[in-house]
């Protein structure tokens, strides 16, 4: 069971490094989608079902999004060249991230036995226990979302909203009533 | 105890109602927003000198998620919504050059129920959703001109902002896997018990860094004197006036002196925080000829002063830092006001190219000099009081490198405060055609109330008049260390 | 050291915001550490060999809590999934928006600025 | 207007097959979300998979095709009635003696708990929350496609001379 997971959050890593490392858009959006639905089959390892779900449909629309951004307006890379300096501050800052995260993952918890073994007044205990009787609602993912922690799905509603609102503000034509100080033109 | 949920249901309800029916009619939009924003207002002072812990759902603590009023979190209430209802009043006759201004509204009442929320919320993800509700209402402002330096800085904010709340979302990660829950209280018992063993100390530097990019301390500042500029004036001047305050210096606080802990190491961090931005945003501020801009530079210098004064951990440090937080909300603000109204007068923000406003703009003059005299720190106004008292905290705390080093910086403030003053107001007029035939109505009373909020500020010292949140808020910060349960 | 992994996906995408010079792959980039923060906080609420948190009438309450996976991490990246996909509809508003003022998506050309 | 039908959008195959899934997706969709408390699934996944529909049948019908049966002041006066609904019950909860914001104020008899009513208020919220999340999904893809549709025709302007 770990192999499999092992194995497959190794190819997500390996599709990630093919999405940042390709010169043109459309093959980096394809892996992101390839990163993306990785992920889902490793959230229905890890059974999470809601989440592996959710992931999809997420990731089918962000890729509809990114394709319909990059569609035909592929740039010609201007400085070929690679920024050496840039790579070599973007590798030391995430080495060194790396190093320290890896000692600190020894400190952890092991990988299969939650946090709500080791405090009994956890949150996660009374929520398997009495999900049911105090709510209703089989699924205690969705009793969770709706009901113990309805506050944080309104927040992430509002989320949303304001996301939609930000995307309609920035695409909207006219900015200005008369004009912009610049020309509002193409360049 | 039900008013505290009405700031944050109240401003998202009428966002969405003003979506919804504002299309018709979009007077009633500036009607709604601003009854709005009057109500929290008034709720805010209500709500000084009450503690009240609301547990939403009807859920005991650890189950649900419950929003907490102390002191501090009602001192952060007042300075938000004051500051916005004046931005509200402001933005009726601003953004009457921009179009699409149902958006603006409910952007703007958006952004205030995320600082609602952050200053209110008693569980760490509950804080990280209304810090992302913010942050994204603050990005889509910033961008709401479409010019082409609107949309790139919006752009680097929103790269640095997503980064920033990843590692936040990271260190709350490390916090729930170390200690099993989320609600705040509980987890400062927690690591009282437990102690801050390695991934809750990983988890702390990822708060570190994700919250001082919030609060645009230097190592993080990069997107501030882009972003702030840009943005329409009324959105500037919650940015630089209240957003970095709420969701970067308060939950900062919160963490260090309520969640985690004080520890010398934390409160160093926070020094040193301090006074690289506090010298950092003074100097830059000093070369800048676009007003605007130099504002920017100088809330990083400003910020930095209030990081110092919390992390001397004395009480006379945090009484001096709150109230500094006070100050600066009311006179930042005050000042982009002043920067909006000049741009949309002369349509210029350079200072060369200005001056003489004072005979063609007098309440912008008036105000601005008030706002000007008090955030260079000259006796009689709020910002020599604050700054004093935290000079005074650093030297009775035995840190008389960073006294001297405040008093310098805030001789600089002095120099390019002036020097804004001498370009814009009283040096001789040029020739510049005021598009105004006189300075519209509402957007003086905004810059008049927040004059008047000066002067009334600078009265709690004077008069020895110790405002009870004032003073407790520092002191139950400090003192009460672990949340009280 | 499965953690590990996770930390790894998580600093691929950084490398990528730190490096990249496209507006677009900036956005990837940050994508795909969005996902490993939330492959972390998956991987932290596992139980070895668990059952998904859902209720099925035939198990008693106590043998269901003793095999179920931790179901508030579950609902945490449920929001925060949703949260990054609102992020990203904002960034690429810009990105397109960016495209269409200065016809390139390349950062070093949109260098108006002088942060 | 005919001819205009068929030279738009993708081939003629994609439109029938898009066609006939649409009332598939859309089911399946409407069953996350009303069974989203029994089996996995809920309002977020049922939203997702709602805008999914509607965004094939753009895609596949030409932007002014989807354009015409879903415009864009309809989607986020939808966008807004969803939250509105999501609030409501929140208030709804305020309301009840004694209640709190969110409280589920109906409470679920023991012989209920595995049909569809069980739950209290999660069906309600579950229907606000999928309506809006759908709502503003789609409208974040025809805002990018009505935008793309105006730059192509500011080029197709800039060419002839």
């Amino acid at each position: 069971m770990i192999e499999v997971l092992a194995i497959l959050i190794l190819l997500s890593v390996i599709a990630a490094i093919v999405a940042v490392e390709t010169e043109e858009l459309l093959p980096a959006v394809i892996a992101l989608g390839a990163v993306g639905f990785l992920l889902a089959i490793i959230f229905v390892f890890l059974a999470a079902p809601d989440v592996a779900i959710v992931q999809i449909g997420v990731e089918v629309i962000s890729l509809v999004i990114l394709i319909r951004a990059t569609l035909g307006r592929d740039t010609k890379p201007a400085t070929p060249r690679r920024r050496i300096f840039g790579t070599i501050v973007g590798v030391a800052v995430v080495g060194a991230i790396g190093l320290f995260g890896v000692r600190i993952f020894t400190e952890f918890p092991g990988f299969g036995s939650p946090v709500m073994d080791r405090f009994v007044d956890a949150p996660s205990v009374t929520y398997l226990l009495d999900g049911l009787s105090s709510v209703g609602a089989p699924n205690i993912v969705t009793a969770v979302l709706l009901d113990f922690r309805a506050y944080d799905t309104l927040g992430e509603a509002t989320v949303l909203f304001t996301a939609v609102l930000g995307a309609l503000v920035i695409l909207r034509r006219k900015a200005r009533v008369h004009g912009d100080k610049e020309e509002d033109g193409k360049k | 105890m039900t008013m505290i949920i009405l700031f944050i249901a109240l401003p998202l309800t009428m966002a969405v109602v003003i979506q919804v029916l504002a299309h018709q009619r979009p007077v009633l939009s500036d009607w709604l927003t601003n009854a709005t924003l009057l109500t929290l207002a008034i709720i805010s002072f209500y709500s000084v000198g009450r503690y009240g812990l609301y547990h939403i759902g009807g859920w005991t603590t650890p189950i649900g998620i419950d929003l907490r009023l102390d002191p501090l979190s009602s001192l952060l209430l007042i300075v938000i919504n004051v500051v916005s209802l004046a931005a509200g009043l402001y933005s009726v006759e601003y953004m009457r050059s921009y179009t699409s201004k149902t958006h603006f509204y409910g952007l703007f009442l958006l952004l205030v129920t995320g600082m609602n929320g952050v200053v209110l919320a008693g569980d760490l993800f509950n804080l990280y959703v209304f810090l992302e509700i913010a942050a994204i209402a603050s990005y889509a402002l910033v961008a709401f001109g479409c010019a082409h330096e609107e949309l790139e800085a919006s752009f680097k904010y929103a790269v640095l902002g997503t980064v920033s709340s990843t590692f936040i979302l990271i260190g709350i990660t490390f916090v729930y896997a170390v200690t099993g829950t989320l609600n705040m209280a509980q987890i400062a018992a927690r690591i009282s018990d437990i102690g801050m063993t390695p991934p809750l100390v990983l988890a702390f530097g990822l708060f570190i860094c994700g919250f001082s990019l919030k609060a645009a301390l230097v190592p993080f500042h990069a997107w501030l004197p882009d972003a702030h500029p840009s943005a329409p004036a009324p959105v500037s001047a919650m940015l630089s006036g209240v957003l970095i305050k709420a969701i970067g210096i308060y939950v900062l606080a919160r963490l260090i002196f309520n969640v985690f802990g004080v520890g010398q190491g934390e409160l160093a961090v926070l020094r040193w925080l301090g006074v690289i931005s506090m010298v950092a945003g003074a100097l830059l501020a000093a070369g800048q000829t676009d007003i605007k801009r130099l504002f920017a530079y100088s809330s990083i210098s400003q910020v930095g002063y209030i990081a110092l004064g919390l992390g001397l951990g004395t009480p006379l440090g945090l009484v001096g830092a709150l109230y500094h937080l006070a100050n600066h909300a009311v006179f930042k603000s005050l000042l982009f006001l002043n920067a909006g109204a000049v741009e949309q007068a002369t349509g210029t923000r350079d200072l060369d190219k200005l001056g003489g406003l004072n005979r063609t703009l007098p309440v912008t003059g008036a105000t601005s000099l008030i706002g000007s005299m008090s955030i260079a720190g000259i006796p009689p106004f709020n910002g020599f009081w604050s700054k004093l008292i935290i000079i005074l905290a650093a030297v009775e705390a035995g840190f008389m490198g960073f006294a001297t080093v405040a008093v310098a910086i805030s001789i600089v403030t002095l120099v390019y405060q002036l020097k804004v003053q001498r370009h814009a107001f009283f040096a001789a007029p040029k020739d510049l055609l005021t598009t105004w035939r006189q300075e519209p109505r509402l957007m003086s009373l905004a810059m008049v109330v927040l004059a008047f909020g000066c002067i009334a500020l600078s009265f709690l010292v004077v008069t020895g008049l110790r405002t009870p949140f004032l003073i407790n808020a520092a002191q139950e910060t400090l003192m009460r260390g672990v949340f009280g349960l | 050291m499965i953690y590990s992994l996770s930390l790894l996906l998580i600093l691929v995408g950084l490398y990528g915001v730190i490096v990249s010079r496209n507006t677009l792959k900036i956005v990837i980039s940050l994508v795909i550490m969005e996902h490993g923060v939330h492959l972390l906080l998956i991987l932290v609420g596992y139980r070895a060999g668990g059952q998904p948190p859902i209720v099925d009438p035939e198990t008693a309450m106590a043998v269901f809590a003793g095999q179920a996976v931790d179901p508030l991490p579950q609902a945490l990246v449920l929001t925060s999934i949703v949260i990054g996909l609102g992020v990203l509809a904002l960034l690429v508003a810009l990105c397109v928006r960016l495209y269409e003022r200065y016809g390139t998506f390349d950062v070093t050309e949109i260098r108006r600025l002088r942060g | 207007m005919k001819a205009d039908r068929h030279t738009e959008g993708m081939g003629i195959i994609v439109k029938t097959v898009a066609r006939w899934l649409k009332g598939f997706i859309l089911l399946y969709g409407i069953y996350l979300v009303l069974y989203g408390h029994i089996t996995p699934g809920g309002g977020f996944a049922g939203g997702v998979v709602i805008s999914c529909a509607f965004i094939l049948l753009t895609l596949a019908g030409g932007e002014n095709h989807g354009l015409r049966f879903f415009p864009k002041t309809a989607s986020s006066t939808l966008d807004s009635m969803g939250l509105l609904l999501f609030l409501a019950i929140a208030w709804l909860g305020t309301w009840w003696l004694g209640g709190a914001f969110f409280k589920n104020v109906i409470s679920t008899p023991e012989q209920a708990y595995f049909t569809l009513f069980s739950g209290g208020t999660i069906p309600l919220s579950n229907i606000g929350l999928g309506l809006k999340v759908a709502s503003s999904l789609f409208l974040v893809f025809t805002v990018l496609a009505a935008f793309r549709l105006a730059m192509d025709a500011a080029d197709k302007d800039e060419d002839e001379p």
